[in-house]
This record gives C-alpha cells, structure tokens and sequence, in this order.
C-alpha cells in the first residue's frame, strides 16, 4: 500500500501524471477498497517478493488487500478463466489475467463457451461480472509471446472488449468492466505500460497521463476523438493509437489534416462516433496491430463501407501486420507491425 | 445394503426422488421418440442412485453441476419437472426460457446451474463457485457431477488441483458409468478407478457403489462435511450403468447383452424396492402410489409444457447481456 | 469394408450419387489405401458397434485399416490437436477430428500457437502435414453445440480453412487437404451431411451429389461459379450455399438474376473470382451462418470495398445471425440462423 | 555419486557438455546485459546434470522437446552452439533463421524440436512425435521436457495421459526447480512430488537428484529403455534449481538467501568436479584445457554470430505455409 502511494507520488511530485500501469494498479485498488466482492486471480500476482503480475500492475495489492483477495493461481489459463467465471456467477466480481493475451487460446473455451454464454443459456438468470485482463504487441518474444488477440474476442457474442491506449483511459475503463455485470476482456498493450525501472519493455513508449485525484468511470461504447481534420479518417486502438497521432503529425506537415479517433472498446463499438467523422473527411484508414485477414479493422471497414458508402470519396484501407506469425527478430518484427511510415504513406496514397 | 441412519420419511423422499428421475427420463424418452421434443437427449435411467444419493445430502443454498446428461440432476435436485419439461418443449416457461434445451437445463436460484455439455467444462466452474462460498464465507458447497470420460480433460486436472490447494469446499462427483459415449473407460484409462487420480492432488479418493442409493447418500455426507468444515474436497467416485443408449439413437451395440444384463439387476430403484418390500417401508401398494402420485405429476408438467406459449422469435436477441 | 462398399454402393444402385458422409469417407478411405502414413484420431471413431464418430463418418474404417490407423482417443479435445500436431512433425499425416465445431476451442492454442506458427518458428525447417475437422451450424441443440467457428480460423495465419457444400468438393478437397503440407481447418455442416438412418438430422437437407468414380483432387483456393447471373453476386459457404442457390430461384422469378459463389475454401480464399463476379453485378451479398461482427463475411466485404470500389453500385451486405449465442427452441433458432427469406429481402432492397 | 558404469570418455563427453551449458548461458546473460541481444531470456544455470544427464542417454534420432528455458537442452542435444548463438542475436543463420528467438530455438534435424513457450504446450507434441515413432516402428524414443509449473496445466494431464495408454516411447522429464516463475510449487500443488501424479495414468514415476549428472543419465537410460522396448512412458522428476533469475531481469526476491546458498553448494559442475579431482579422472589441467576449449567454442560461435548477415525485413513474410 504505501510502497503503492510512494509509486504514484513519485511518479508525478505535482499529483497525478503517471503511467497505465500506475493507473491500472489505482483502478484495481479503487474497485478492491469499494467492493469487497472484487478479487484477483493470477499467475505470480501475490508472492512476496515477486512481479505484482508479469508487467508489475498488481505490485503492493497483496500487501494492502491480503492474499486472499489477491490469489496466486497454478499455470492453468483454462482453470483461471473457468474458476473466475465460477466465482463470478457466485457473487464475486474477480479480476484474472493471463500473463501474456497469446495465452487466452488456452482458455478460450472457458471464455467463449461458458462466460459468453451462461447468461443467454439460462435464460437471462445468470451474470457473469467477471474481467480478464490480457497484455498484447509485439516485442521480440517470438510468435507466441506477441499476438494481438482482440478480433478473435471481438467475434464472441456476450463479451465485452476493451483496448486503452492511455493511463486515463486505461483506469477509467478498467473501474467500469469491474461494475460491468458482463464478462469484459480487457487488453493493454505491452509497450503501452510504462513499466518502471528493470522491467520497461525495450521499444516501450514513455506514456504518462493525467489522471484526475477524483474517482471517474468511462463508459463502454464511448470512442475519443483525439484529433480533429477534415481530411481523412484515422481509427486505431492501443499502440497504434500513438503511431497514428504521429503520424498524423508527419501528414500535417505535409498539409494533410487527420482526424483520429482511439475505438477504446471494440466491444460495444461507437460506429455513430466513426459514422460522422467519415461522414465529414470521406476517407478511411484502419489501423491494427493485428493479422490484416479477420482484424477487427475488417469489420469496421465492412460497416463503414455499408453505412457511409454515399459519403466515401477513397476506398477504406487497413493498415494492418501481415497474415504471418509474429517473427523474432527486431529487423523482421519492426516490419511486421504497422509503422508511423505505414501510415503516412496508406494515407498519401489515398489523397 | 449399508447402514444408514436414514429416517423413514428421508428413505422414502430418496425412494420418490428416484422414482421421480426414472419416470421422468421414461417419459421424455416417449415423448421425444413420438417427436414431440426438438433436439437430442442425453439419458440417465439407471444412475438413479447416484443423482438422488447426492442431492439428497445437500442442503438448501448448496449448488449442483452438470453435464450434458442432467436430467435426473435436475429432478434429484428438486427443480419442477414443470420447468424442466417446458425446456425441453423448447417453451418459455421452461427453466432456461427456451434458450438452454436439454443439455443447458438448470436453475442457479434453486441450487443447479444450468448445464454444461462441453465435457468437462463445468469442472472450474464449479470449482469457482466453490470459492465464492468460501470467500463469501457460506457455509455452503457444491457438488461437481462429470462423467468418467471428463476425467481425462485437463479442465478436470487443473479445476481440482485449485480446489485442493485452497481447500475448496466441493465434492467432484465421477459417476463411473464405464463409458465416455461409446469409448469403454478401460481403452482411454490404465488406472483402474477414477479415484485413484485423487492422490494426484494430494486430496482423499473414494469409489462407491454408485448404485445403492444409500452408501452414496453415507458417501456424499462424508465427503460434503469435510468440505462445510474447510478441509477441502473429495473425489467420489460413483460406479454406475446408463441403461439408455448414449444419446437420442444409440442402440449401445458397444456394449454386451451380457454386460447390460448384469447391470439390470443392479438398478437401484429396483434394489432399493426389493431390500424395503423385505424390511417393510415399502409395500406393493404404497409403491403404487408413489408411482401414481409421480405419474400424475409428469402429467401436470407435460400439460404445463404443452399449454405455455413458446416464446417469440426475436427473443433469441435478448439475455446476452446484463447491460 | 465390405460394410462400407455396401453402404456406397447402396446409396446409388446406377454407380455414384452420394452424400456427404460418404463421401468424406470415401476420401479417408481412398487416402488410407494410398498412404500409409494417413491415420485417424478422434473419439468414438474407430469403436467396434460404435458410431463412427459424432456423424459416421469414419463408420467401417476401423474394419479396413485397424486400429492401429484409426485411433480413438479419450475425450481431449486439446490432447488431441497435439498429438496430431506433434505426430505430423514426426511424418504422419493424422486427420483428427472434433465432435462438434464448439469444441476446437478447447484445442484453439495447439491450432493456433503450436500447429500453425511452427513452420514459421522453425524457419521453414518443419511442415504440420495434418487436418482437423469440425462439424459446425446450429441444430437445435443449443449454444454449445452449434456455433460456426470459420472465422476464427480463417484469422490464424499458417492455418487453411475448408468448407465443402457438397458431396463432390467434399471429397476432393479432403484429399487434397490430407495431401497439403500445411495444417488444415476442415469444417463439415451437420445439416449437409445427410448421413442415414437413425443418425440423420432433424432439418438436415437431402444432399446427393455426383462424385466420379476416377479419382480427383480439388485445390484449396479456388471458388466455384455455381449460377450464373448479371443482377447481383451472393457469396456463401456450406449451409448458406444451399439457401442462397434457392433463394436465387426464388429472386429468379421475380426477374432478379443473382451470380452465387461458393467459396469452397476460406484460407487461401479465390479473391479473383469474387471480384470478377463484383465486377460484372455492381452488388455484393454475403451469406454466412456465424455470427454478424467480425465474420468471415467481413473481411469479404472490407477487400471488396476496398478493391472493388468502382464497380459496386449498392452498400455490400452481410446476410448472418446476430451477434447472439446459439438458441435451443427452434422457433428461435430459425430466427437466428439465416434464411432464404432474409437473403431474398436484403437482395431485393439493393435492387 | 551414485555408481554408473561409464567410460572415461563418457565421462568427460558429460563433463564437457556441463560445462558448455553454463558457459553458453553466462555469456549469454553477458551479452544480454550488454545489450547486445534483443528479446527476453530464461536461464537455466545450476540445471545442467539435468540437461545432460537426459541428452547423454539419448540414441542420434530421438527427439527432444523443451520449453521457454531451453538454452541448456539445445547445448546439452548437441545443437551447434553457433546457430544458437546467432538466432539468439537475430541472424539469418541461427537454428531457426532469426524467426524462433530464444524462447523456441530448436532443429528438428538435429533432434531438437523448436522449444515451446507456452507452459505445457509441448508435453502433447512430444506425445504425438511419440506416436509417430511407434507407428513408423522406428527405435527411438522423445525425452519431453517441463517444468514444475507445467505439471498443473491440462496438457500434462491429457498428454501423459494418452501415452500411457498407448504405451508410447516417451519420457516425461519434470525439472523441478522449486518454483513456477516466482511461485514457490507448494503453493500450487499438495502432492510432494510430481512423480506422484504418475500414479493417474498407470506409469511408473520417480523422483531422483536432478543435481547429480550420473544419477540422471542412470534414470534416464532406465526410463529410455523402458520405452525403447514398448513398455510406455516413464514420469522421470529431476529435483533441481535454478541458480538465475526467472527470466532476463528477474532478482529472485522471492527466494530466501539461504535456500539459494544451499542450493549453490549442490551445484552440478562442482560437484561433479570435486568428486573427479578426488577420484583422478579430472586435473586442474583438464578441467583449465576443457573450460578454455569451450571458451574458444563459444568466442567462435559469438563471432560467427556477428559476422552473420541480418534476415532482410521483408523475409518476415516467408515460411507461413509449405504451398
Ligand atoms: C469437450 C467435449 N468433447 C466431446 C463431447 C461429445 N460428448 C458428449 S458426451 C460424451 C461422452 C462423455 O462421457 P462421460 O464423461 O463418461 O459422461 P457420460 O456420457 O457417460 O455420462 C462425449 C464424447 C463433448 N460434449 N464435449
Ligand atoms: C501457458 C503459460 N502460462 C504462463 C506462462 C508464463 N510463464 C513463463 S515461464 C513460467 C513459469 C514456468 O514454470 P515451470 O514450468 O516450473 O518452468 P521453469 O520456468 O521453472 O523452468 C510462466 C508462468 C507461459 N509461458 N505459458
Ligand atoms: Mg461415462
Ligand atoms: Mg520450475
């Protein structure tokens, strides 16, 4: 606990500037100081003198909340998806993570028949307030230490998904999947976190935010525009929120003016946010870190090339990683996930 | 048959109960080979004992899974056989709205959630529920009813070796009835018993004869108070018979004439009828009206069943989410 | 054997009408004689008075090759993605199965992060020379025997994905599949089996069709042209294939012409033939039974929007259920699975 | 130590191959310190008797498969230590073309599948390598290595499972190493052994001195056998540590100093050098000539590293599919 204010404080002497994963931590300890229903379950999240999870968001919450709220799990992603789903149907509002989003094909059963589905089977009975939190990117793991997993749960009826890009985001988003009486799979992107001292990612970005002293949610289905121009559409989700604002930096100087909108949650999606912003620059461009075929941007630029088809002056384009595993090397990986250059030049062609 | 310290009254509760799950498995398997229910049936008739032994030695606020074959689950645990049956009409008064079908039925508000037909799957499950007991500090349990076949899916492994580490209270309930759909247990097993697996996890192993009704009930007690005094849970091991083919259409031609007719005369409802028509707690006329009594209430359900309304097509949009 | 010949030969006295089941089993059967390294892993397949899997399709096998060739496994649906995976490497060339489609979650990490990246791992050292196939669409036994999982699969790159319509592309493109060097998703539709007997399903369709008795190979990434006509393209797969060709009757007589596509394979998928098709009608519907969002029929609609963009005359639309889990009461379940009356609705709006 | 009949050369074999498992991971983890390679590590320093006890007893075609830790298995199979040495620096000539990574380097051809990251994961493809052995009726054998950790996850259970009763020529390698990154194994298991979960799937389990090189061979070579001649699979648990951090910048803050003391003091190299200096076998003149060949191994496989040629960005593209 204290060594959790010591963290925050010193992050930001003059109050509130800090790091997802900082946020993430407050969210938590929010939510587990308010309800005594939340818990979490997870690989090395609790042990004394251990992580606080693999990218140190739960560092100090055994401290302040005990192990029992705070419960080290056995390897076991199927078990730790079937046993908070279980827990949740039985009153408890727990919070799980795998260690890296590659592991959720484990326990995608667990997630995609049994959470999704037990309230519809039951008629309605049943709710599942549960929250699985899975870090996703490439950073030079190899194949499956780096996948982006949100289409996959994107496609599953009866999930919620969530994907912040930023420490405000990212807290207010986490507090409301906790409340959410839904099951939520929330991803956050490896080089997003900020991490502190030996365990920041290599590649990471230095994202800090400003999060308000005073309690905030953010509601689902709420999507950002984070920047506004009148000359093509720039939608993007977790890191390639970043690359798109720079992007859309680079393409100003060029006297393209973007306008980039952060989806937040693709589950529920804001297509009205989406719907007017392309209503107004007529031009698409998708942004993912994901395998282009079946990427969520599919479905965005399906919707979009439906609804907005009397408004497009170009056609959409995805900006998206190749249809291949996540390769090792720096020089190969570098290529694979979608550039500040990838951008600029889909956007230039486009104009 | 072992002794028990059963009231009169509880002996013939167990005895209408099973009577109650065979009668209604018979009845569903009439109605559905007359095709008036959708879908398919995984039966239960046989494993009356096993059902009723461990439901009955529950209590009130105390949670049930299931499996793809849950009738008799449903009936041992007290769930209206109205409801189960307007499920299985595919009509909105049944227990899951129409939504769940026969491999889905359950009611949480009344000790069962609704089934799980992935095998294995409601293993963590319960396993989860088990710890909100403990969390919630309840003095609750579950009883995780699987199949022999479940016992080589890693959701098995993994979902007990949890409640075992955390002295869960839950009761893993294998009823053994010596296959896994038509694959026999001894082809996809090398251990004898499914209870063996319990030392794996440090947690105590029990088999039964999972067709006397009373030794599961004396099995259940034991294994479901070690588990409301927070030492953790217990695999009992239930050894069965499905006297139905698996599913719907199975004709068992998997399985000897000679081996099924050895089961027969095991049946537990049978056993249970000859041991009290000999001790005098049951006679031919009170067995009579138990079965009528029974009879008339699948009647009412079946009536109830057929005159609710169906529900509406666009209702299969509603219910995937709280909010 | 000779159980199987009979069966064959049964189902058409004049030579070779068959279902699909047989058909399937014809082409296990004829790749089983021809090379030894084909086997089968599944459960209940091979049992003596058993079933011959979930839908008898590997019914007489057991008889002809033994079960050392046709293995039946315990319930481990994980296990056996694995196993079938790891006996690939090792020369075999296993063609496993699932009971329902449903199931491959509980396998989703050996598909996708052992079976499908470790070619790409190794640097092209290995080759995952296996199939899996899956039963999928709805048939009034709940949400978790029913969903259509292509999309999922079609989204993992170093994975093909098959799904046949008929008795012919059945065959040949499982034999071509056993024959592929890479690891294969093969779906199978309950209702277009046509299985006999006591087994047939409920609501199933009356499958017959033609397979030479010479044998034949079908290559994946190739769609077939199955009706011609200038007013509108409908692309589909398995079940929707049958309700899209009768819903081109039905559109026929009220004078609309409707091109219907089958897609036969989903990875790699026949991009040219659709666009060819988009070209000439200006109008594209897809038809699929999974769920809307996030679809396979959305990445159709996003490259063709994208591609095809000077030709579409009409917003592409997407005939699938709704974002929904499967529902039990058939009632419902007609209304959630697509039917011919939706697709002839949603044809005719574009016209 | 315990007795093992083996040649002077095979002794030394060991001994070398010890020795080039700690070098390579202590030049690693300098390099890695130094920047000089992208990517995350896992080490196994102190694991060497266990690596090589297991990799000695192996025949040229069997086939091994290892885990997110797998540099000492990759060293101990005989991998050349210069593609290992340049696909941990990304290089187009490392075992698996830049594309693996530390964490699935590997060659099939050299009898080394690409290690597996995900926990477990590999347990089912060493069982299914396994079947093709026995199918192909081929004389060799997988060695499958995991972890402590991997012994809770479901694929252990539905893999050692299926090869027990197929009987297939697999060995079930457990390093246990006390901890699952920084989970301590009683924390997450009741049973004191992980052999004792053999007894689930009718196997024989034993749990030996996994710091102890000629022990482990002897186990091995018991449980090879064993499965060489058809009679199935052993649960062979090797007690070991590891004397590194979890994975790159892991302190270990978890472990009591005094346990890592303990553990150092079991140290296989030393031990094994102290019980040959006193028994003659090794010189201090030997053991200097042996640690600077292996020295010169590992300068020439670094500079080989080095000098290697980047893949080209866009190669990320190729070795999706076969056609
Ligand atoms: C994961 C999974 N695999 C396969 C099936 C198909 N299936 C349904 S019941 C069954 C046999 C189950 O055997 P067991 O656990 O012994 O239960 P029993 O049917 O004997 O009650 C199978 C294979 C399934 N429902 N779920
Ligand atoms: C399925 C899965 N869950 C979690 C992880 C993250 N992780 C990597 S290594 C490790 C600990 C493994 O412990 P053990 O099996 O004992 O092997 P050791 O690291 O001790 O060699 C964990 C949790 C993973 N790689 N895969
Ligand atoms: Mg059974
Ligand atoms: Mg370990």
């Amino acid at each position: 606990m204290s060594s959790l204010n010591e963290r925050v404080s010193r992050s930001d002497p003059e109050g509130r500037k800090m790091t997802i994963v900082e946020a993430l931590r407050e969210a938590l300890q929010e939510e587990m100081r308010r309800d005594e229903r939340v818990i979490l379950l997870g690989e090395d999240i609790g042990v004394q003198g251990g992580f606080g999870g693999a990218f140190t968001v739960t560092l100090g919450l055994a401290e302040e909340f005990g192990r029992r709220r705070v419960i080290d799990t056995p390897i076991t992603e199927a078990g730790i998806a079937g046993v908070a789903t279980g827990a949740a149907l039985g009153g408890l509002r727990p919070v799980a993570d795998v260690q890296y989003g590659d592991f959720l094909f484990l326990a995608m059963d667990q997630l995609a028949n049994h959470a999704a589905k037990l309230r519809y089977m039951s008629g309605g009975k049943l709710r599942v307030p549960m929250v699985m939190r899975a870090p996703v990117g490439a950073t030079t793991r190899g194949a499956q230490h780096a996948q982006s997993l949100e289409a996959f749960f994107m496609h599953v009826p009866g999930l919620k998904v969530a994907c912040p890009s930023n420490p405000y985001d990212a807290k207010g988003l986490l507090k409301t999947a906790i409340r959410l009486d839904d099951p939520v799979i929330f991803f956050e992107h490896k080089l997003l976190y900020g991490s502190k001292g030996s365990r920041k990612e290599a590649g990471g970005l230095e994202i800090f935010g400003t999060v308000p002293q005073e309690e905030y949610l953010i509601p689902f289905g709420q999507a950002r525009v984070l920047r506004q121009g009148p000359d093509v559409t720039l939608v993007a989700n977790l890191l390639m929120v970043h690359k798109s604002m720079q992007a859309a930096q680079n393409l100003a100087e060029a006297g393209i003016e973007a306008e980039v909108i952060d989806v937040r949650t693709l589950a529920p999606f804001d297509w009205p946010t989406l719907f007017e912003s392309v209503s107004q620059t007529g031009k698409l461009v998708i942004v993912e870190e994901d395998n282009l075929t079946g990427g969520w941007g599919a479905e965005v630029a399906a919707r979009t090339a439906d609804t907005c088809i009397g408004y497009l002056q170009a056609p959409i384009r995805r900006v998206a990683a190749p249809d291949t595993p996540v390769p090792f090397a720096p020089i190969m990986e570098n290529f694979y996930v979608p550039s500040v250059e990838r951008i600029v030049a889909t956007v230039t062609e486009l104009m | 048959m072992k002794e028990v310290s059963l009231t009169k009254e509880k002996k013939l509760a167990i005895y209408r109960s099973m009577v109650l799950c065979r009668m209604f498995e018979e009845r569903v398997n009439s109605l559905f080979l007359q095709g008036r229910m959708p879908g398919t049936i995984h039966q239960a008739q046989g494993q009356e004992a096993s059902a009723v032994g461990v439901c009955q030695a529950l209590q009130e606020h105390d949670m049930i899974t299931s499996t793809h074959r849950p009738h008799e689950h449903a009936v041992a645990r007290g769930i209206p056989v109205k409801n189960l049956m307007a499920e299985l009409f595919a009509k909105k008064t049944g227990c899951c709205g129409g939504k769940g079908g026969s491999m889905h039925i359950g009611d949480a508000a009344l000790g069962m959630l609704p089934a799980i037909a992935i095998v294995g799957g409601g293993i963590p499950l319960a396993t989860g529920y088990a710890l909100s007991f403990q969390y919630l500090k309840k003095p609750n349990i579950v009883a995780c009813f699987f199949g022999d076949g479940a016992s080589n899916i890693g959701s098995f492994h993994e979902a007990i070796n949890m409640a075992a580490i955390w002295d869960l209270p839950v009761v893993f309930i294998c009823e053994n009835n010596k296959y896994g759909a038509s694959t026999a247990i001894d082809q996809v097993m090398k251990v004898k018993r499914v209870s063996d697996r319990a030392a794996a996890y440090g947690i105590p192993g029990k088999t039964v004869d999972g067709n006397d009704v009373e030794i599961v009930y004396q099995a259940m007690q034991e294994a479901a108070a070690r588990a409301r005094e927070g030492k953790g849970p217990t695999l009992l091991e239930l050894e069965t018979y499905r006297l139905a083919g698996h599913s719907r259409s199975d004709p068992g031609h998997y399985r000897s004439k000679e081996e099924v007719a050895e089961w027969k005369k095991r049946d537990p409802i049978a056993r249970f009828e000859a041991a009290y028509l000999k001790e005098g707690l049951l006679t031919d006329n009170l067995i009579r009206t138990i079965r009528s009594s029974v009879e008339q209430e699948l009647n009412e359900a079946v009536a109830f069943a057929e005159a609710s309304p169906s529900p509406l097509p666009e209702e299969c949009l509603t219910d995937v989410f709280v909010e």
